[in-house]
């Protein structure tokens, strides 16, 4: 016996199954990034004045990836668009543009996720702070051995606080140089990474579930693209409704972007 | 969306117009995000505009792209009530977080 | 066996097989076995298997608590005939045989884990819903039977990540199934991060079937089942998969925030200036531990309702089948499980009086808390006064119903202190607590489950259980039942403490002589008798288990209708072949027409005929 | 009535503080609350499952209970509970978490949980503590005392035993330097959890002199059910200023 309303809708909710289900799923998402997005608040108005950093990513890759997603949604848009009218050319044409969009997100991404991974704040033994990304490590630096030197592109602070505020005309204005530290000035050495402190925390774990989410959808809008698309053939409509559902599913998560581009960018 | 489309190209200038605002909407957040308005080290007032833009920008995907505006009342009712418990979970945390015996004290 | 009304042809798909091999569990040498047991999307099939594995699961949750208790009674004293075992495959935590505290932690943690997760949601909502749900709506299937499996496949991970996690060095979770920061954290072993990877697989598991009974019983009700003929079980499930759908992604959240602390060095719930074994911690702070209670508790509170509505649904439709009329007040009780399921998303920090809470935040907790009492009592009402006017039928299933009444009685109303601030002061964290929540969710949600299973079992394998053993099983369970539970909530009183080791004794009179409040040498003879009532307990399941195997091929055959039932799970084929009905049903009746003034038999089906009903009046409620 | 209904039939405890009477009485009316309905609904049960066996009433009637008592009833609960609610538990939590003694009228104590001991700090004879910070924590000074405030210099700090003057309010600051312990003293009827980067104030007024345990209600790792070393001791206020004077004359516990 076949389940109904897998493509028709169901007269008196005036929806197919596939799209209630989407939106109870998207209804489950929005909670769980509710509770993301609380801890958020939570953690960043508990901390103690100038505990929270400002200006620590960059802006322009960040709107750049902006508008790649908002691109990517109204590509996803188009393209359910044309398999509605059955024009499956330009179906195929403007998903290809999804998935390649997305891709470059990711790769933007990884790009920015690498750039704070190799980006160091150093406490020396003279009481400063030497914090910058990484040129390279000797090939004999080991910290418990106490050998061998790091060279770092960056600069020197008397105290930690002068690195929070990196949207502050002081930090504009320093100066970035190439440094060379041996391991013996070194009493502490940590990168950028999620245990340096609450924002990069927050940061790489937001962050990163949206790019897993991201990577999921390009995953099933590929399948659909592909081998999924031979459902087309024999039944359009029913591939038609497959397309709107993963297109929902893929505008909230350009949803999702939209909030944690401002709360991570730009505040 | 349960009407049909009457055409792709209605579609595309849908689009276009959508992603024009969506540009203007980005500007506007990084152009706000770098003006001086608040005293400089208070957030407070720039987090608050910066975020009333984002929920135009998200208004937009989820009302027009996502059709949201054109759904059925079963969507929105699920949706409602997803909004309001998200509502109560942020509200009543931030309140019990704030709600402590006096004297009490971060340390 | 009575005649019944026989609504469809009988109806097979497939040649009939016999009773026993329509069960996930049965030894099968068909070549297709793995695609029809394992990889099947028959909601039926699906049914069985989740509650099979819970069963399983909460055998073993019932095992943990023995050798819990018998720790307590007997601390530090090898366990006997277990603990040689225990000591192999478990090492140095069971030295001796007998059971560490770090242990006894561990096996607390995942006996409230197991209990919850693998147990009882698995059972009342997955299982029961599964198989009953689609049958009572008069659909062929779930709406989208492949994310039925992926939920069942995901639940079967969880289940196996947690009891791994049994054998990795150090052992299992042991902070509590609360998993409080910053303890979680602190334990320097892999338990905690084992227990979350599993919780969110299991949540994964619980949404992915939130949203398919939500789809399923919005998309596919059969014609005329308009949503006031939904039979009330049915209501309960969608409340439910409501509940789980949007409290428990919180917790997903809280779970990757916590693993993110346990395995990537972050601090979200860890607070600045931690020291830990009077070192500094090693951690940049700035978290706060009180943040993961918040999202613990969202869920945490939400939950103990999904452990109870389904299990109330049951009920409702074994006392109306047994009272042969209709459920008194149908239309409150939707009201009410409606109300239920709002507010229990607003009552959440009733746990958390005594975590240093103002005045403001207390009063609207407390409320919120006695508010959502009232349609609890207005849902126990109701079942109540079903009972009024009946022609009670007393065998198994109504019994383990019966028994429910008052048990849930005796857990809700203990809920109410707790939920006063003032008086949790006194109570929180003591056995009031442990005796509180295991009279609704032991004797309470149990007993129901009991009750479904008994009630169902014929409908999915075409037999009855046997009623004498069934009837030993409940008075032996009820007896027990009660001895274990009912000595704690005077222990609680006098001021034991829940997840201690060693059954509270570095607090009594004998340890401590001269501390004026050292508990009385009463309440640790408790301890005693409470282990004997729990091994007891134990052994009053054997003719459970034997019963069920042993009546799925030897039990009494019967009709598809043995209970002569109203709802539409009865009025198609036992079992119900693949898709379930033979066409379409038409539902014409509300869920509950027994003795319906001038019908020809005490009960009407929902898709009797129209015309053959006589023009009965509406119930007046 | 009261107070023999809650210490023979509920079976609290011996009561040792002033401030927790309310709650004992809280304690006493909801469990009438609670005795009441149940024992009305086990009569009403028994005599439903007696009446309306099948063998004694063959046919069910279609109507059922068509009384109006059982909405009497709800609504009388409801309205119970508003009174107990509205009328003594509000109120009563008001007095726990915002009427605390003034610091100069109260025994005024910090106390520090770890696993598995409670520190306690009193200001000494000055009436003033030292200066803290958290960054100075180290296994020899559990309150990250600054040694060099002079304030700081008579503070006395001890480990699990806690001395108190009868009849004067307490006045704990209560927190935790590694996980969330919870401070439970049965008989002073106190709850409150000690969590880690709060310090959160809670009061007492102990009315009888003894010795009293105290108890760590909040599982905090394997050695929580032996965190049992602790006592609050009720002295006279002779006693006690004796007491606080023995302990003035050494120097701070941490060297
Ligand atoms: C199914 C599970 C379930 C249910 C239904 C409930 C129901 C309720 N619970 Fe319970 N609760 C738990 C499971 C449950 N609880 C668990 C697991 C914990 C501990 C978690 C942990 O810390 O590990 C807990 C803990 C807990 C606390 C925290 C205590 C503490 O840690 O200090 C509180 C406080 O308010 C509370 C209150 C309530 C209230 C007011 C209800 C109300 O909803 C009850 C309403 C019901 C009634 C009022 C009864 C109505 C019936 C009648 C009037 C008829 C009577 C008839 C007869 C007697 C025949 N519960
Ligand atoms: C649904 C939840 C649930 C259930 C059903 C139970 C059931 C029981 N629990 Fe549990 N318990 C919890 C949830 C539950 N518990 C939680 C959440 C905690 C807190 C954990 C923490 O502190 O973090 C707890 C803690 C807890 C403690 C306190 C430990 C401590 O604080 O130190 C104790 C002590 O006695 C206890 C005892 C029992 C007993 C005697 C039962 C009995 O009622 C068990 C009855 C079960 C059976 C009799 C088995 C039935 C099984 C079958 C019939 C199987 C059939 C099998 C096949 C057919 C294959 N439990
Ligand atoms: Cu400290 Cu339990
Ligand atoms: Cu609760």
């Amino acid at each position: 016996m076949e389940i109904p309303y897998t493509v028709q809708n169901r007269p008196d909710t005036g929806l197919y199954n596939a799209k209630l289900g989407i939106w109870l799923f998207l209804a489950s998402e929005v909670m769980l990034f509710g509770g993301l997005f609380s801890a958020y608040i939570l953690l960043r108005v508990s901390q103690p004045p100038g505990g929270w950093p400002h200006g620590w990513l960059d802006v322009r890759l960040g709107t750049v990836n902006t508008l790649l997603l908002a691109l990517s949604a109204i590509t996803t848009l188009l393209a359910w668009a044309a398999c509605k009218v059955r024009e499956f050319g330009k179906f195929k044409f403007f998903h290809a543009c999804t998935i390649l969009l997305a891709l470059t997100f990711l790769g933007i991404k990884s790009y920015e996720y690498h750039d704070k991974w190799i980006h160091y704040e150093i406490q020396l033994a003279n009481g400063k702070i030497a914090d910058g990304h990484l040129i390279e490590k000797s090939a004999d630096f080991d910290l418990a051995k106490i050998t061998g030197t790091v060279t770092l592109h960056g600069r020197e602070v008397e105290n930690h606080v002068e690195l929070m505020d990196l949207r502050s005309p002081a930090a504009q204005s320093a100066k970035l140089d190439e440094m060379t530290i041996p391991a013996s000035d070194i009493k502490k050495m940590e990168n950028y990474g999620p245990r340096h402190n609450t924002f990069t925390a927050i940061y790489f774990t937001l962050t990163g579930l949206h790019a897993l989410h991201i990577f999921g959808g390009t995953l099933v809008i590929f399948y659909l693209w592909g081998p999924g698309s031979k459902l087309y053939k024999t039944d359009p409509e029913r591939f038609t409704n497959r397309i709107e559902v993963s297109g929902l599913f893929w505008h909230f998560v350009d949803l999702v972007w939209i909030f944690l581009f401002p709360v991570l960018y730009l505040t | 969306m349960s009407e049909q489309p009457v055409s792709l190209n209605s579609y595309i200038r849908l689009c276009g117009v959508v992603f024009v605002v969506v540009l203007c909407t980005t500007a506007s957040m990084i152009a706000t995000s770098y003006a001086h308005i608040g005293s400089s080290n208070d957030w407070t007032l720039k987090v608050a505009l910066i975020l009333a833009i984002a929920v135009v920008n998200a208004f937009l995907v989820a009302g027009y792209l996502m059709h949201l505006l054109s759904e059925k009342k079963l969507v929105y009712t699920v949706l409602i009530f997803t909004v309001f418990f998200f509502i109560g979970l942020v509200g009543l945390t931030m309140w019990a977080m704030n709600d402590f015996p006096p004297g009490t004290a971060s340390h | 066996m009575e005649t019944t009304v026989q609504q469809f042809p009988p109806f097979r798909e497939t040649p009939a097989h016999p009773g026993h091999d329509d069960h996930g569990h049965g030894e099968h040498h068909e070549p297709n076995f793995w695609q029809k047991y394992i990889f099947s999307t028959d909601h039926k099939v699906i049914g069985i298997q989740y509650g099979f594995m819970a069963l399983c699961f909460m055998l073993f949750g019932f095992f943990l608590m023995l050798l819990m208790r018998w720790q307590i009674a007997h601390p530090q004293m090898p366990v006997p005939f277990f603990g040689p075992i225990l000591e192999k495959i478990l090492g140095q935590p069971a030295a001796g045989g007998a059971i560490s505290p770090e242990l006894y932690n561990s096996f607390g943690a995942m006996h409230g884990t197991i209990m919850v997760f693998l147990g009882v949601v698995p059972l009342a909502f997955a299982a029961f819903g599964n198989y009953v749900v689609p049958l009572m709506i008069g659909a062929p299937d779930m709406t989208f039977p492949r994310i039925n499996m992926a939920s069942f496949h995901a639940f079967f991970l969880g289940g196996i990540v947690m009891l791994v996690s049994f054998f990795i060095p150090g052992g299992a979770a042991q902070a509590g199934w609360t998993s409080y920061s910053p303890l979680a954290t602190t334990i320097p072993t892999n338990g905690q991060a084992f227990w979350l990877v599993g919780m969110v697989l299991l949540i994964t598991s619980s949404l992915l079937g939130a949203v398919n009974f939500i789809a399923t019983i919005i998309q596919l009700r059969a014609p005329g089942m308009t949503w006031m003929r939904l039979p009330w079980f049915v209501w309960a499930q969608f409340v439910t998969a409501f509940i789980l759908l949007l409290a428990f992604p919180p917790l997903e959240a809280a779970g990757v925030l916590q693993l993110m602390d346990n395995v990537a060095g972050t601090s979200f719930f860890l607070p600045t200036g931690l020291a830990v074994g009077g070192q500094l911690a090693d951690r940049s702070g700035g978290g706060s531990p009180l943040l993961w209670q918040h999202l613990f508790w969202f869920l945490g509170h939400p939950e103990v309702y999904v452990l109870i509505l389904p299990a109330m649904g049951i009920v409702i439709e074994v006392i109306a089948n047994n009272t042969r009329k209709p459920i008194w007040g149908y239309k409150s009780l939707v009201y009410s499980v409606l109300g239920v399921g709002f507010l229990s998303f607003i009552v959440w920090a009733h746990h958390m009086y005594l975590t240093g809470m103002g005045q403001k935040i207390a009063t609207f907790f407390q409320a919120t808390t006695m508010m959502i009492s009232v349609p609890s009592v207005i849902i126990l009402t109701c079942m109540f006064l079903s009972l009024w006017g009946g022609a009670i039928r007393i065998n198994t299933p109504m019994l383990f119903a019966l028994g429910f009444l008052p048990m849930f009685g005796i857990g809700g109303l203990t809920g109410l202190p707790l939920g006063l601030a003032a008086c949790d002061l006194y109570l929180h964290d003591t056995y009031y607590i442990i005796a509180h929540f295991h009279y609704v969710v032991a004797p309470g949600t149990i007993f129901a489950l009991f009750a479904g299973v008994y009630f169902w079992f014929p409908k999915m394998t075409g037999r009855k259980m046997n009623e004498f053993w069934g009837r030993v099983h409940f008075w032996c369970s009820f007896a027990f039942m009660n001895i274990v539970f009912m000595p704690m909530f005077v222990q609680g009183i006098k001021g034991m403490l829940r997840r201690m080791s060693d059954g509270g004794i570095n607090y009594s009179a004998a340890r401590v002589p001269n501390a004026i409040d050292a508990l009385p040498g009463t309440a640790m003879q408790m301890n005693g008798v409470i282990l004997w009532a729990a091994i007891c307990l134990g052994i009053a399941q054997i003719p459970f288990i034997i019963n069920l195997f042993w009546s799925i091929s030897h039990g009494e055959k019967v009709g598809t209708n043995p209970w002569r039932a109203t709802t539409l799970d009865w009025q198609t084929p036992t079992p119900p072949p693949h898709g379930n009905f033979a066409h379409e049903p038409q539902v014409t009746h509300g869920p509950y027409e027994y003795s319906m003034p001038g019908a020809a038999e005490d009960f009407t089906p929902q898709d009797a005929p129209a015309d053959k009903t006589a023009t009965a009046p509406q119930p007046a409620h | 009535m009261k107070d023999w209904f809650a210490h023979n039939v509920l079976g609290l405890p011996e009561l040792a503080s002033s401030t927790g009477q309310g709650v004992d009485d809280l304690l006493v009316y909801v469990h009438w609350l609670m005795l009441a309905l149940f024992v009305g609904w086990v009569i009403y049960f028994g005599y439903v499952l007696f009446r309306f066996n099948v063998k004694r009433n063959k046919a069910a009637s279609y109507e059922g209970s068509t009384s109006k008592v059982p909405s009497g009833v709800e609504l009388a609960i409801v309205g119970i509970e508003a009174v107990l609610l509205l009328g003594v538990a509000i109120p009563l939590w008001g007095k726990n978490v915002n009427a605390f003694p003034k610091p100069e009228d109260a025994t005024v104590i910090q106390i520090m949980a770890q696993q598995f001991a409670w520190n306690a700090r009193y200001p000494g004879l000055d009436g003033k503590f030292g200066r803290q910070d958290m960054k100075l924590i180290a296994t020899d000074n559990v309150f990250g005392v600054d040694p060099a405030d002079p304030a700081g210099k008579d503070d006395i700090q001890i480990l699990n035993e806690i001395h108190v003057p009868v009849n004067k309010p307490v006045l704990i600051y209560l927190s935790s330097k590694d996980v969330i312990h919870s401070l439970k003293l049965v008989a002073m009827r106190i709850t409150q959890d000690a969590i880690p980067g709060l310090r959160i104030p809670c009061t007492f007024t102990p009315n009888k002199i003894g010795r009293y345990q105290i108890e760590c209600a909040q599982l905090c790792g394997g050695g929580h059910s032996a965190m049992s070393g602790g006592f609050v001791v009720v002295q006279s206020q002779a006693d006690f200023d004796a007491w606080l004077k023995s302990k003035s004359g050494a120097t701070t516990s941490f060297e």
